[in-house]
């Protein structure tokens, strides 16, 4: 192959298998001076994998990378960030007992006064020029563990950033971030182009997509599909590309008549989280809850379900006043929640798919002290099927399977508790497409059975096309609690926005 | 096919059992005094002691704990036994008891520090392994408790149809401890909490009470095993026991449960006590010098554990 | 000085500080009850401490002692010459220090013990005497390089070189301990079986272990079992026929005379530099002369 | 304010220390004897080995790694040395840069066989422990090493302006750890490594170099605490150090360091090494019998990080 020196970076015939499972199959990609690439794909198709593999972080089995023109030697991390590449993981990688600018300059400490002795100071100033810049209120010394997940995102984007890099892979960088960061984002994009740094980017947000990328290139099971240039490749066909069928509506009709009240919460308050909280959620009705990043939705979403306490007001489940002090008194009145937080609070990578989905609801499946396996694993098999997991078989560990598939296994889990009101907190976070669409049909046929929901979630679109009524919170206070149709996105961004 | 590749992965999952069948081929080729049916039958029985100390930290190391204190709980279940052992005095059941009920207690009580403080375990039980040996001590006032009831020394010395009667006990241990991990709600939930606390927690497991589930059953277990081995010599020793904890923390790691918690098998921490118990055999029979001895126990334990681990990432790729 | 003014009945009470090998070895407790018994009977106050096998504990307590200006401090060696600094402190701050039991290599103000080098030598005697100078022999060594197994492992040799017909087929460890040699034993009993003729057990401990062990392959009968000590177990095996010999050391003569020797040095009165209590070879044929 | 906060939470930090504090406060109203300058002077002295070990054994937790061979290392280190120091033979240096070496390398070999195997550190530890006991003993073919040099007895029993040789060493070393965690880029690395492998690997850190790095040093460490030992007790001891570990790793997690990695300061270390020695010096000059010491200690070991625990929390609110 002769180097294109219109091209920064060019990879050919890339392929790596797991355990004997291809997870990418000779994929290529070129990638051009101060574009903004987008590597699109379902779960589990093998983008991170693949951008794993660029930054030296896991070896391929075969295949070339050309970068700048010279071949690029895998698996060295230091090597490959020297070399002016660097990358936005997808799962956080933080230190949480370090400080802001001591994680954002992990690895390149400036050593200039003393041989092996970090100027604190010097990284302490570029990182708080850098966090100004982007726009980010955070101060360099604070220890990462303080921030939350946004802020630690954000972090990590300036980290990607402050290498000076000449090619930047961001790994779904938004997944955690509200709108007003991704617009911050989205600005320093249109600067490194015009620097002429050339940037690869993973999202499963098309609009994201149809925003900032130049070209597209897509990958399914592992293999290259095709690329085209964004302006060319409407959505439709990019769906297309990327789940190998056409799908219409994303979000599917409502047609439920609501039924009576299952929760009810009365000025709920927690001193420094939120105050003052009033709603009521019905059998079959689907509440939407918005805000912008911090605006304790997820506070409140954790008080109901009994893993934080709260201050003052009450909650009421059919009616009846309840004082849910644990997740395990929750579940058994009836309450399930899909944490926003996979990695943390949904799942245990350890065991497999087939116990993870029974976890919440294993004395369903005991006859004395003895799990019985064969209810146990049929329980399973039709929760992968239903659900559509993509996983080798019910015995694989969940922590094998990718985020989306990660994620439902979690609802699966919930379902199999038999709960009368699930609470899903930011439910489509890193999915893709195809997996939504199975998310959202799955929330209409949960209300069709009478299940009460209660929706969280940062994505508008979302917000809007699936709720039957939708509360706004700002700042822990609730600015209003709109109908279906009182609600636009400029409605709901004013009242997130109100002071 | 699949299944094919699923027993595969079994055997790289106990490597461990690869390793050991090697070491006990070259003990047999070494010495004709290995592979004889007494020889065995006297490896399995002293054996017995750190296996049923290490199925009771399995349970604990898998929720992501871990017990210093199973050293002192011999000494002190013993001590309590053995002081209720005389003959003529009660019954046997009433030492067996007594002993069980301490070993309980002592378990309990680091459940219950574990649990209502954020105390780590290590230095839970740290302070109970040196209040245990203290109290077994006090109990003793210092000095072996012996002249033991026949029944009493039955339980480590005595035959059931020629098998000793702590290979029994053995056998016994480690089906239930298997079945305890594998088929039952408890088990899934100790792998839970292990692999993952907070996710256990908004599964609606109550942790706190897995976590006292663990500690007690290591307690009582060992229990059991000090039971035992004041049987098996005729005496309570208020000093008995002193070092078993990192024998029995080692035979399963040796068989592969992770001190981050989260997985180990029973199985496997069997195959790492027989390891053990093998390689000191097998030591004695060849008659290696004692300094030799310990030089090349430590060498072949880390050589052991580094060929199941490279099967184990072999089976992996 | 400050400590030592404990006023009772208007005279000064005296002080000894005592350290102790280990206060969980049964010979090493009876030693020191002996000593409280003594001390009460003489008046005086002890505070007794526990090193816990550890030298540079003891070294740490003997330390501790001088800072407090006790008036005499007994020491009961851990070893011979990691103790000996503890020695060396004591008669700096002239404060007399009397070694009980074992040696140390640094010369204290007086010593009141056996030598252990004795005792292994009357072990091993019984046994060639018993063979009649021709056989097997396995020894079981306590902990390795403390000065008790070093000393009776001297004693046994010694008398090993004097009797070519007596073959040392096997030594080993057995830390002291009796579920320890009981496995060491079953092991030996798997690869010599038969050909083995006596056990020399370092100490009682041991000593039940290997018997436990014979009992059980049901050798007891055909092997010669000799250890050291004399503690009530072994005393008992004794007169039942198990154990063929034990060594007695005495705990109360080594307790008792320790104190007397100290109190003598605190009221500067003349004591014997060096009181050997001597070891007692103990068969079935005396044993109720030991059995209380 | 916000200085106010971090001040705050700084106490909650050093919760250890307040319970260090009232252990003391108690002390001194107890015995006249505690709080005198010729009781400290010993307690610090006494302290400082197991300090020594601790800091090393601190940056080892902090990588989320543990090490159990230190008190055989103490041992080898101390063999090495004493064989060495015998009048006359060689300048003093020589034994204490053989024992280092020794202890370096003992370290570095840990190291290497846990960063090039994916064997569990306590597995490889729990080995080179075995296997550094029966070095010590073939070193010195089971016997003591003694008639050691002047110049090197007065290593560990020594003064300068009248401090105890061994305090100037623990002052130096607890300097010289401190300003390697907290200042350079090693320290760093370090906390990187034990707060997030993945993270520390995906900024290029060489991982594996800092894990050499902290089990080496950890040998050093272990090697001075060796030669001390030697040189205060005037003998090499195939023996010493035994159980060292426990004690090295409890002050460590006492002052602090979790073992799940990340976390931890070399004063918290500090304070818990101090901790375990004032009780023990306190309990002796109290005159608490023996037996019933051991149980105090381990409560109030229990009680102290309780306490600890409680603040920390308390501080987090
Ligand atoms: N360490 C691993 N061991 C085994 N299988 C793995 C491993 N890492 C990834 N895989 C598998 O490789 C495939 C590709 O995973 P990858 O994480 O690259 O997907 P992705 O396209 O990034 O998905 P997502 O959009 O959900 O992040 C998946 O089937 C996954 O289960
Ligand atoms: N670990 C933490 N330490 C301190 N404050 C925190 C932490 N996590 C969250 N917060 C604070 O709690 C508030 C709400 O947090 P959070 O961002 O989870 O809200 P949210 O409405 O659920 O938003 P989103 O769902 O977009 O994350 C914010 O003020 C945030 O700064
Ligand atoms: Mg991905
Ligand atoms: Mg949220």
């Amino acid at each position: 192959m002769t180097p294109d020196s219109d091209y920064i970076l060019q990879v050919h015939g890339l392929t790596k298998s797991f355990s004997g499972v291809k997870a990418l199959d000779n994929v290529q990609l070129n990638l051009r001076r101060g574009e903004v690439h987008a590597l699109m794909g379902e779960n589990g198709a093998g983008k991170s994998t693949f951008m794993k593999i660029l930054i030296g972080l896991l070896t391929p089995d075969a295949g070339e990378i050309i970068f700048e023109g010279n071949e690029l030697k895998t698996g060295n991390v230091k090597d490959v960030l020297k070399k002016g590449i660097s990358m936005i993981h997808q799962e956080m990688l933080i230190v949480p007992e370090l400080t802001v600018a001591q994680n954002i300059f992990l690895g390149r400490e400036s050593t200039a006064r003393l041989p092996y002795w970090p100027d604190d100071r010097s990284i302490d100033r570029q990182s708080e020029v850098l966090l100004h810049q982007m726009g980010v209120a955070i101060t360099a010394r604070t220890k990462m563990k303080h921030l939350s997940v946004a802020e630690m995102q954000m972090v990590e984007i300036a980290k990607a950033i402050s290498n000076n890099a000449r090619v930047i892979i961001m790994d779904e960088p938004t997944s955690a971030i509200s709108d007003k960061e991704v617009a911050t984002l989205f600005n320093i994009i249109k600067d490194l182009k015009s620097k002429g740094v050339a940037i690869i980017y993973i999202s499963h947000k098309m609009d994201e997509i149809y925003q900032i990328a130049d070209t597209i290139t897509v990958l399914r099971d592992g293999k290259y599909i095709g690329t085209e240039s964004a302006g060319e490749l409407d959505s439709k066909s990019l769906i297309a590309m990327m789940v190998g069928r056409e799908i219409d509506a994303l979000f599917p009709p409502s047609s439920v008549a609501q039924g009576e009240e299952v929760l009810s919460v009365r000025q709920l308050g927690s001193k420094g989280k939120f105050n003052n909280i009033t709603f009521t959620v019905h059998a079959g009705e689907v509440l939407g809850i918005a805000g912008l990043m911090g605006a304790g939705r997820t506070e409140i979403a954790r008080a109901i379900f009994g893993l934080d306490s709260y201050d003052s007001g009450t909650v009421f489940i059919k009616g009846k006043k309840v004082n849910l002090k644990s997740p395990h008194e929750a579940i058994a009145h009836g309450i399930g929640y899909v944490s926003e937080d996979r990695k943390g609070l949904g799942f245990i990578p350890g065991l497999s798919v087939k116990e993870n989905i029974t976890l919440a609801s294993l004395s369903a499946h005991t006859k004395g002290w003895l799990i019985q396996s064969k209810s146990e694993n049929a329980v399973a098999a039709q929760m992968i099927g239903d659900l559509k997991i993509k996983a080798t078989d019910a015995g694989q560990k969940v922590r094998y399977l990718s985020g989306g598939n990660q994620q439902k296994v979690v609802i699966g889990k919930v379902l199999q508790a038999s709960p009368e009101l699930i609470i899903l907190d930011e439910p489509t976070r890193g999915i893709d497409i195809g997996a939504k669409f199975e998310i959202y049909k799955l929330i209409r046929q949960l209300t069709a059975e009478g299940i009460a929901v209660v929706m969280i979630s940062s994505e508008l679109p979302e917000i809007l096309g699936m709720s039957d009524r939708i509360l706004v919170l700002s700042k822990g206070r609730q600015t209003a609690l709109l109908s279906k149709e009182e609600a636009t996105q400029e409605t709901i961004m004013k009242f997130a926005m109100q002071h | 096919m699949n299944k094919y590749v699923t027993q595969l992965k079994g055997i790289g999952q106990y490597g461990i059992a690869i390793a050991f069948v090697l070491i006990c081929l070259a003990l047999s080729l070494t010495t004709s005094k290995f592979l004889t049916l007494s020889n065995w039958t006297i490896i399995i029985t002293q054996v017995s002691i750190n296996a049923l100390l290490a199925f009771g930290v399995t349970f604990v190391i898998i929720t992501g704990g871990i017990d210093l204190s199973l050293g002192s709980m011999v000494a002190v279940t013993g001590i309590v036994a053995s002081l209720l052992a005389h003959p003529d005095d009660y019954p046997v059941v009433v030492p067996v008891l007594a002993g069980l009920l301490a070993g309980i207690g002592m378990g309990a009580f680091n459940g219950t520090v574990i649990t209502k403080s954020k105390v780590p375990p290590f230095i839970v039980t740290l302070g109970t392994m040196t209040i245990g040996r203290g109290l077994a001590l006090i109990l003793s006032k210092g000095r072996p408790v012996s002249n033991l009831s026949d029944a009493f020394n039955f339980i480590g010395g005595g035959t059931v149809w020629g098998i000793p009667f702590p290979i029994i006990v053995l056998i016994i241990a480690f089906a239930v401890c298997s079945i305890v991990l594998k088929k039952t709600v408890l088990g899934r939930y100790i792998y839970a909490v292990g692999g993952n606390e907070q996710a256990a927690k908004a599964s609606g497991i109550r942790v706190n009470k897995v976590k006292m589930a663990v500690y007690t059953i290591c307690g009582g277990l060992a229990a059991l095993a000090g039971i035992l081995l004041t049987s098996r010599i005729n005496t309570g020793q208020p000093n008995a026991g002193a070092g078993f904890e990192l024998d029995a923390i080692a035979a399963a790691i040796i068989g592969g449960t992770s001190t981050s918690g989260g997985t180990g098998t029973m199985t496997g921490t069997l195959i790492g006590a027989l390891l053990i118990g093998v390689i000191s055999n097998g030591l004695d029979l060849l008659n290696v010098t004692s300094y030799y001895q310990q030089v090349v126990m430590g060498a072949i334990i880390i050589g052991a554990v580094v060929l199941d681990s490279r099967n184990q990432s072999a089976a992996q790729r | 000085s400050q400590t030592s003014e404990k006023e009772e009945g208007g005279a000064k009470k005296p002080v000894i500080g005592v350290t102790m090998l280990s206060m969980q070895n049964e010979f090493i407790v009876n030693v020191s009850d002996e000593m409280t018994k003594k001390a009460e009977e003489l008046g005086v106050e002890l505070i007794t401490v526990d090193a816990e096998r550890s030298a540079l504990k003891q070294i740490e307590q003997v330390e501790s002692f001088i800072a407090q200006k006790v008036d005499a401090i007994v020491m009961n060696p851990c070893e011979v010459e990691a103790s000996s600094p503890a020695v060396a402190k004591a008669l700096a701050a002239k404060i007399p220090i009397i070694n009980v039991n074992s040696e140390t290599s640094a010369k204290p103000s007086a010593f009141v013990g056996s030598d252990d080098v004795e005792s292994g030598r009357i072990a091993m005697k019984f046994i060639a005497e018993k063979l009649g100078a021709k056989g097997n022999v396995v020894m079981m060594h306590g902990y390795m390089g403390q000065a008790a197994q070093i000393k009776r492992e001297q004693g046994a040799r010694e008398v090993l070189k004097q009797y070519p017909g007596l073959k040392l087929i096997a030594h080993q460890t057995g830390e002291w301990d009796r579920a320890k040699s009981m496995s060491l034993m079953e092991n030996w009993i798997q690869s010599y079986g038969k050909d083995i003729n006596a056990v020399f057990a370092q100490n009682d401990e041991m000593g039940m272990g290997a018997v436990n062990a014979l009992t059980a392959a049901g050798m007891k009968e055909k092997v010669i079992v000799v250890s050291i000590d004399a503690i009530p177990d072994a005393l008992q095996a004794v007169k039942k026929g198990t154990l063929d010999a034990t060594v007695f050391q005495n705990a109360q003569q080594q307790g008792a005379q320790a104190i007397e020797t100290a109190v003598k040095l605190i009221k500067g009165q003349a004591a014997d530099k060096e009181v050997f209590i001597p070891f007692q070879l103990v068969t079935k044929e005396n044993v109720s002369k030991f059995l209380k």
